[in-house]
């Protein structure tokens, strides 16, 4: 058994290492592929907020992965094309800027998590998963049928956007830029799950009745539960528009939604660094079974299913048994 | 260490010693896995025949599956761009896909050869000296789906797709050739399994002629409930839901539909009919239009290969240019836009003894260009 | 009557055909321990649900500290001082004790919707919550996981729980139950001190308990007070003789 | 809008929603039971239609088909219970939903490596093709009657099922209280495989119904699935009469839906607007609805516990 802040450190590490390593063997792609496993780590440490911590089973969080997406396309089609979003009430112009477009994807998703979120939480168990569902549904035919942005083509941008003093097509340098995020977003959720709230949330997950005996709202907690979660979601979605240069309803299906659930069960439900490991591995074996079969899936569905019935707490709880008491 | 260095000098000469020219490396990126497996199996068949009967060793073709996904095609064209080092680019089906593929491809200078795709925005204004469509433009065979509903009088076609970007572009094509009026004018959703509800739409409107655009599952859905519903009108549409790989599906439900399309197994060339064998002979099986484009595409790449060389980028675009290779469809050239001109034929759906299968009826277009190609500026 | 700490005037409540509190009208004053006692099914949690929020009364009204409560929600009354110990121990037991106390002194602070600072380190709350623990006899076994404790242990941190809350009235539904002789006795006990600070409607089965601790005491039987008196009155009436002691007289 | 055509339509989206009551029947079951959420109950639904295409292709009769359809589907779910879904009951629903996920991987891909890539054929048997004359003129497929027809007869068949037989008296048992069905001396374990068994023919037979007039392709389940849940969930989980009504409400808004929605829109707005927008709004309509239902009922229209 290997103590788990070791391994989070090893992960991290890894982040870090493999990298350098592609750059001295002149590997580029793999570069690409850890940007991949970046952004996708990043939207199911999302995810993991409302999932892990708020128990809150949603299968809809492709909305928001989508919704940072579309705020990305938008914004930079907008700008590519020099037209305006809208002149009406004021004009909004599009955006190659990064920082402009984060902001944008976090708020609008972060809307949207408020919307469906209130809507949801009246229902529990089955239901919310559904009704998470059949928001994600919504928003996927809409996106199809919205021929302005493309529809079910999708919208190119030609060239990534831009952020202050760097080079963003530089493989790496983009890659830098997701990773620090991706810290930020760990730390954020590090810290989130020993704050007040997190302390709060985490008893309304467990024994609700007793949050309100408290005096405190169960279901509002979970509602800011799911409004942060969304949020961080939209942004990877952001990032993941911008590592393809390239947005499409795909980034709605609901598949998208059961992907990053995925990453979650496959590291560690509620593990700080569950995502994390998760989205590594998922990539990786998504790029060494694809390269062995036509029929890699099937490969893909038996390791899940071992994990699912086998390995209780993911990969992290298979290397480092049951969670530690914290102080 | 010092035996693989002996072991890479010895290959690279006898890489320099069997060819004249530069090894050209391709990359496919096509559907393998997933609900739309069989136009990518057919299209990478058609090419890979062409590449094995070539027999040229300068050609290095690495093929991908992209599930479908857009996402992962990009990340393909990104692995193969930047660790396979490929020169060439080839076998998207999907418009969407090729949209998010294409640009960013042919940014980086690199060569793109469609096999299949090729939408409207990519013809025009999004045009690129280094992007050649193979196949047609999207609009291509709706055109002449609709000049021959307007050639065999039709006065009120019923006209449907789904209701996404290649539906629409469709419904653009077909009305500007056709000349009647319109019964009705429907988008479906798309995926959508079930007609009835439009097939009741089309009974009650007084059409005298159906044109849809319904590619994959939800055209075989269309054409069973058809001809259940007892609606007997003349039906017309692009040969996507009439190919070879899924007639066999529809059954004869199919049985003398009109469809148009820019190849079919019975033109009468020499390319043609030697393709047609050599492609039963090793698949077993009938090839599609898919397999014919992907033949095409890759016989087109050796003829480029065979007078220039793939890193002098500009002699190898003329040589592309010239389309000088013996085209399974015929006659066959590109336009400006390096989209093809090209004749388009209607078929009928026949049955050769239990083998559902087209032959050609006539000829609804000759030397088709696109629409487009006065916006494109190169 | 206008001193009651907490009062409920005429509720009523039905489940289908079932009436399982039928014009219920008791109070709790300033430094009592009222104790509700009845058979199984007599509808003493259906009492107490009404009483806390969890269930809407058909009919009457609840009043805690003189305010008509009837409408709000638990939380409402928890803030406004109404503390409350659970039958079936509702702590999360994947957590340590000490979080199961900082949850209710967090609840008390009103100021959940904090992010990034480390709860453990709140020095406010964490006196709170060590104090409670402290009171209950439990500090020793802050950073155990609720989980392993005895069964007697997390009664009294059910106690530490209601406590951090600083109520102004307590609710408890059979702190007794399943406990040792040597651990009711020192939970008496400390019932005993608690009534000066927040005056007890104690639903109990533990007859002992109940005698010697309870000032007043209503029996239910079938949703319905049969009787409310002193220790004594109680023992000598009839009518709960006969619903209730019966068997034991 | 001719009355005529109304009436057709209304009729089109009965059919519909009858077949997806066939899906969602076994799928209420299952959970109504169980307690289980069962993703690859589109997969099933596939396996159906496959196994009908390839006997029917052998034997060149539609009946034998459906036969085998049934017959295929509920071997694939007993299996599918034994080996993996009986070690999912005691789990939460977070694993149930990745177990299953991953049961549509390997499913939909097995058959694809089985079957090949293309669509198979499967067609309307030669007697039931074709239009019939409804009384009032109306045009109406056969086969579609048909469906209607099997659908409702298989309702009134589950319902004689669960409220007159010592299986449904277990069936019953089992929703309510698991303790007392083992209290009752029944095998646990072979109730879940019947039932399960039950659920996956029921799939299974929509799947080879629906092939005949649809295209029997890889993935064919997902959808169907999706929309076999949205059922469920207005129904009200677990409720047999609730996936009923939910199917019907479901068929119904989809499919009129698609054509008065744009109808509508043409009220106010040009006409190429109107139809691109309601076909938009059409194909959004279904989940609008459901959670419409979920806001007013967060139980749904028939469902017990939340």
């Amino acid at each position: 058994m290997i103590r788990e802040r070791y391994l989070n450190a090893l992960t991290l590490a890894l982040f870090v290492a493999i990298p350098f390593w592609a750059i001295t063997a002149d590997e580029p792609f793999t570069i690409t592929l850890m940007t991949r496993a970046v952004v996708f780590a990043i939207a199911a440490v999302g995810l993991n907020i409302a999932l892990g911590l708020g128990g809150l089973v949603s299968l809809g969080h492709a909305v928001f992965f989508g919704l940072g997406g579309y705020a990305m396309g938008i914004l930079a089609y907008h700008a590519q094309n020099y037209t305006a979003l809208t002149e009406w009430p004021f004009l909004i112009e599009g955006t190659k800027s990064m920082p402009v477009i984060w902001l944008a994807a976090i708020v609008v998703s972060s809307l949207a998590a408020l919307v469906i979120g209130i809507l949801s939480l009246r229902t529990a168990g089955v239901y919310f998963i559904m009704i998470t569902l059949a928001f994600g549904q919504m928003f996927f035919f809409f996106a199809i049928s919205w021929a302005e942005y493309g529809g079910e083509d999708g919208l190119s941008i030609y060239v990534r956007n831009g952020f202050p003093g760097l080079n963003t097509l530089d493989p790496i340098q983009f890659y830098g830029l997701c990773l620090g995020l991706l810290c930020l977003v760990l730390l954020f959720a590090w810290r989130l799950s020993g704050s007040p709230f997190g302390l709060a949330l985490n008893a309304a997950r467990q024994v609700p009745v007793r949050v309100e005996t408290a005096g405190l709202d169960p279901v509002r907690l979970k509602l800011v539960a799911f409004v942060l979660s969304g949020a961080i979601t939209g942004l990877a979605g952001a990032l993941f528009a911008d590592l393809n240069r390239f947005v499409s309803p795909t980034m709605f299906s609901w598949q998208t939604s059961g992907e990053i659930m995925i990453f979650i069960i496959l590291g560690g439900v509620g593990r700080l660094f569950g995502p994390v490991v998760g989205a590594l591995v998922f990539v990786a074996l998504e790029h060494w079974l694809g390269g062995l079969s036509d029929f890699w899936h099937i490969y893909l569905g038996l390791l899940l299913l071992v994990i699912v019935l086998f390995g209780r707490g993911g990969l992290i709880g298979m290397l480092c048994g049951r969670e530690a008491v914290h102080d | 260490m010092k035996f693989v260095t002996l072991a890479a000098a010895a290959a690279l000469a006898i890489g320099l010693s069997s060819a004249n020219a530069e090894p050209v490396k391709v990359g496919m990126i096509t559907t393998l896995s997933g609900g739309g497996a069989g136009l990518g199996i057919d299209a990478r068949d058609g090419f890979m025949l062409a590449v094995k009967q070539a027999g040229n060793k300068d050609l290095e073709v690495i093929v991908e599956d992209d599930q479908r996904k857009p996402d992962v095609a990009v990340q393909l064209a990104d692995k193969m761009i930047q660790s396979d080092k490929v020169d060439v680019l080839t076998g998207i089906i999907w418009s969407n896909l090729a949209m998010a593929v294409v640009p960013s491809v042919t940014a980086q200078g690199k060569f793109y050869l469609s096999p299949n795709a090729g939408p409207s925005a990519l013809a025009g204004k999004g045009c690129n000296p280094n992007y050649f469509s193979v196949a047609y433009q999207n609009d291509n065979l709706h055109e002449a789906a609709g000049a021959y509903a307007k050639e065999a009088g039709f006065k009120k076609t019923f006209i449907l797709a789904p209701n996404y970007p290649a539906g629409k572009d469709s419904l653009t094509g077909f009305k500007r050739y056709y000349r009647g009026e319109l019964a009705g004018e429907i988008y479906t959703k798309l995926g959508q399994t079930d007609y009835a509800a439009e097939l009741a739409q089309i009974r009650a409107s007084g059409a005298d002629s159906v044109f849809f655009f319904l590619p994959g599952g939800m055209g075989i859905s269309f054409l069973k409930q058809y001809a259940d519903s007892g609606i007997d009108l003349p039906v017309v549409g692009p040969a996507f839901s009439f190919d070879q790989g899924i007639l066999q599906a529809v059954g004869d439900a199919a049985l003398g539909v009109k469809n148009t399309s820019q190849w079919s197994k019975d033109i009468d060339n020499d390319a043609n009919k030697a393709f047609v064998e050599s492609f039963k002979a090793e698949y077993g099986r009938l090839p599609s239009l898919y397999a014919a484009q992907g033949f095409d595409t890759a016989n087109l790449l050796l003829s480029a290969m065979a007078k220039a060389d793939v890193t002098d980028a500009d002699a190898f675009r003329a040589a592309l240019e010239a389309a000088d290779f013996p085209s399974v469809r015929g006659k066959f050239s590109f336009g400006p836009n390096h989209h093809p001109i090209q004749d388009i034929y209607v078929r009928e759906v026949i049955k050769e003894g239990d083998v559902y299968t087209n032959k050609i009826v006539g000829t609804a277009l000759s030397d088709h260009g696109d629409a487009y190609s006065d916006e494109c500026s190169m | 009557m206008t001193d009651a700490v907490l009062q409920t005037s005429g509720i009523s409540k039905s489940f289908g055909a079932l009436r399982a509190s039928r014009d219920i009208s008791i109070d709790l004053k300033p430094g009592e321990i009222h104790a509700i006692i009845g058979p199984n099914g007599a509808g003493k949690s259906t009492l107490i649900g009404q009483i806390c929020g969890t269930l809407k009364p058909d009919s009457g009204s609840v009043h805690l500290l003189g305010k008509d409560v009837t409408h709000q929600p638990t939380r409402a009354r928890a803030r406004a001082g109404l503390g409350r110990t659970f039958q079936i121990s509702s702590l999360s037991m994947e957590d340590t004790v000490l979080q199961n106390v900082l949850l209710g002194a967090l609840g008390a602070s009103g100021r959940p919707w904090r992010f990034f600072s480390n709860v453990l380190k709140d020095t406010s709350l964490r006196e709170t919550a060590e104090e409670a623990l402290a009171r209950v006899g439990l500090l020793d076994q802050a950073r155990m996981r609720t989980a392993e404790l005895s069964h007697g242990q997390r009664r009294q941190l059910e106690v530490a729980v209601a406590l951090t809350q600083k109520p102004k009235a307590l609710v408890m539904d059979e702190p007794m139950a399943g406990m040792g002789s040597e651990g009711s006795k020192l939970l008496t006990g400390f019932l005993d001190q608690l009534r000066h600070e927040a005056p007890i409607l104690l639903v109990e089965h533990d007859m002992d308990a109940v005698f010697s601790l309870a000032d007043r005491i209503s029996v239910l039987v079938y949703g319905e007070v049969i009787a409310t008196g002193t220790v004594d009155e109680i023992r000598a009436n009839a009518a709960v003789k006969e619903a209730y002691l019966g068997d034991e007289a | 809008m001719s009355l005529i055509l109304l009436i057709e339509q209304v009729l089109n989206g009965l059919q519909f929603g009858i077949m997806l009551f066939l899906m969602a029947a076994g799928l209420t079951l299952i959970f109504g039971v169980m307690g289980l959420i069962n993703l690859a109950h589109g997969s099933l639904y596939m396996i159906g239609a496959f196994c009908a295409a390839a006997v029917a292709a052998a034997t060149g009769s539609f009946l034998l088909g459906l036969i085998g359809a049934l017959a295929g589907a509920a071997i694939a779910g007993a299996l599918v219970e034994l080996v993996v879904i009986r070690r999912l009951y005691t789990k939460d629903h977070l694993d149930q939903v990745l177990a299953t996920f991953a049961l549509i991987l390997i499913f939909s891909e097995g058959t694809r490596w089985i079957f090949g890539s293309f669509p198979l054929f499967l067609n309307v048997p030669e007697f039931l093709s074709g239009p019939v004359t409804l009384p009032g003129g109306i045009e109406y497929p056969l086969y579609r009657l048909t469906l209607i027809a099997v659908g409702l007869a298989v309702a009134i068949g589950l319902w004689l099922l669960i409220s007159r037989t010592r299986l449904g008296v277990q069936i019953r048992a089992g929703e309510n209280d698991r303790e007392m069905i083992a209290a009752l001396g029944i095998d646990i374990a072979r109730l879940y495989t019947i039932v399960f068994a039950l659920g996956a023919a029921l799939a299974g037979l929509a799947g080879a119904l629906v092939g005949a007039i649809q295209s029997v392709q890889v993935g064919m389940g997902e959808p169907v699935l999706i929309l076999a849940f949205v059922v469920i969930v207005i129904g009200g989980i677990g409720s047999i009469k609730g996936a009923l009504v939910g199917a019907i409400l479901v068929g119904l808004t989809d499919t009129l839906g698609g054509i008065f929605l744009p109808e509508f829109l043409k009220l106010f707005l040009d006409p190429s607007t109107a139809t691109s927008i309601g076909s938009s709004l059409a194909s959004m309509a279904i989940y609008i609805l459901m959670a419409a239902v979920l806001i007013l009922r967060p139980a749904g229209l028939f469902g017990a516990r939340a």
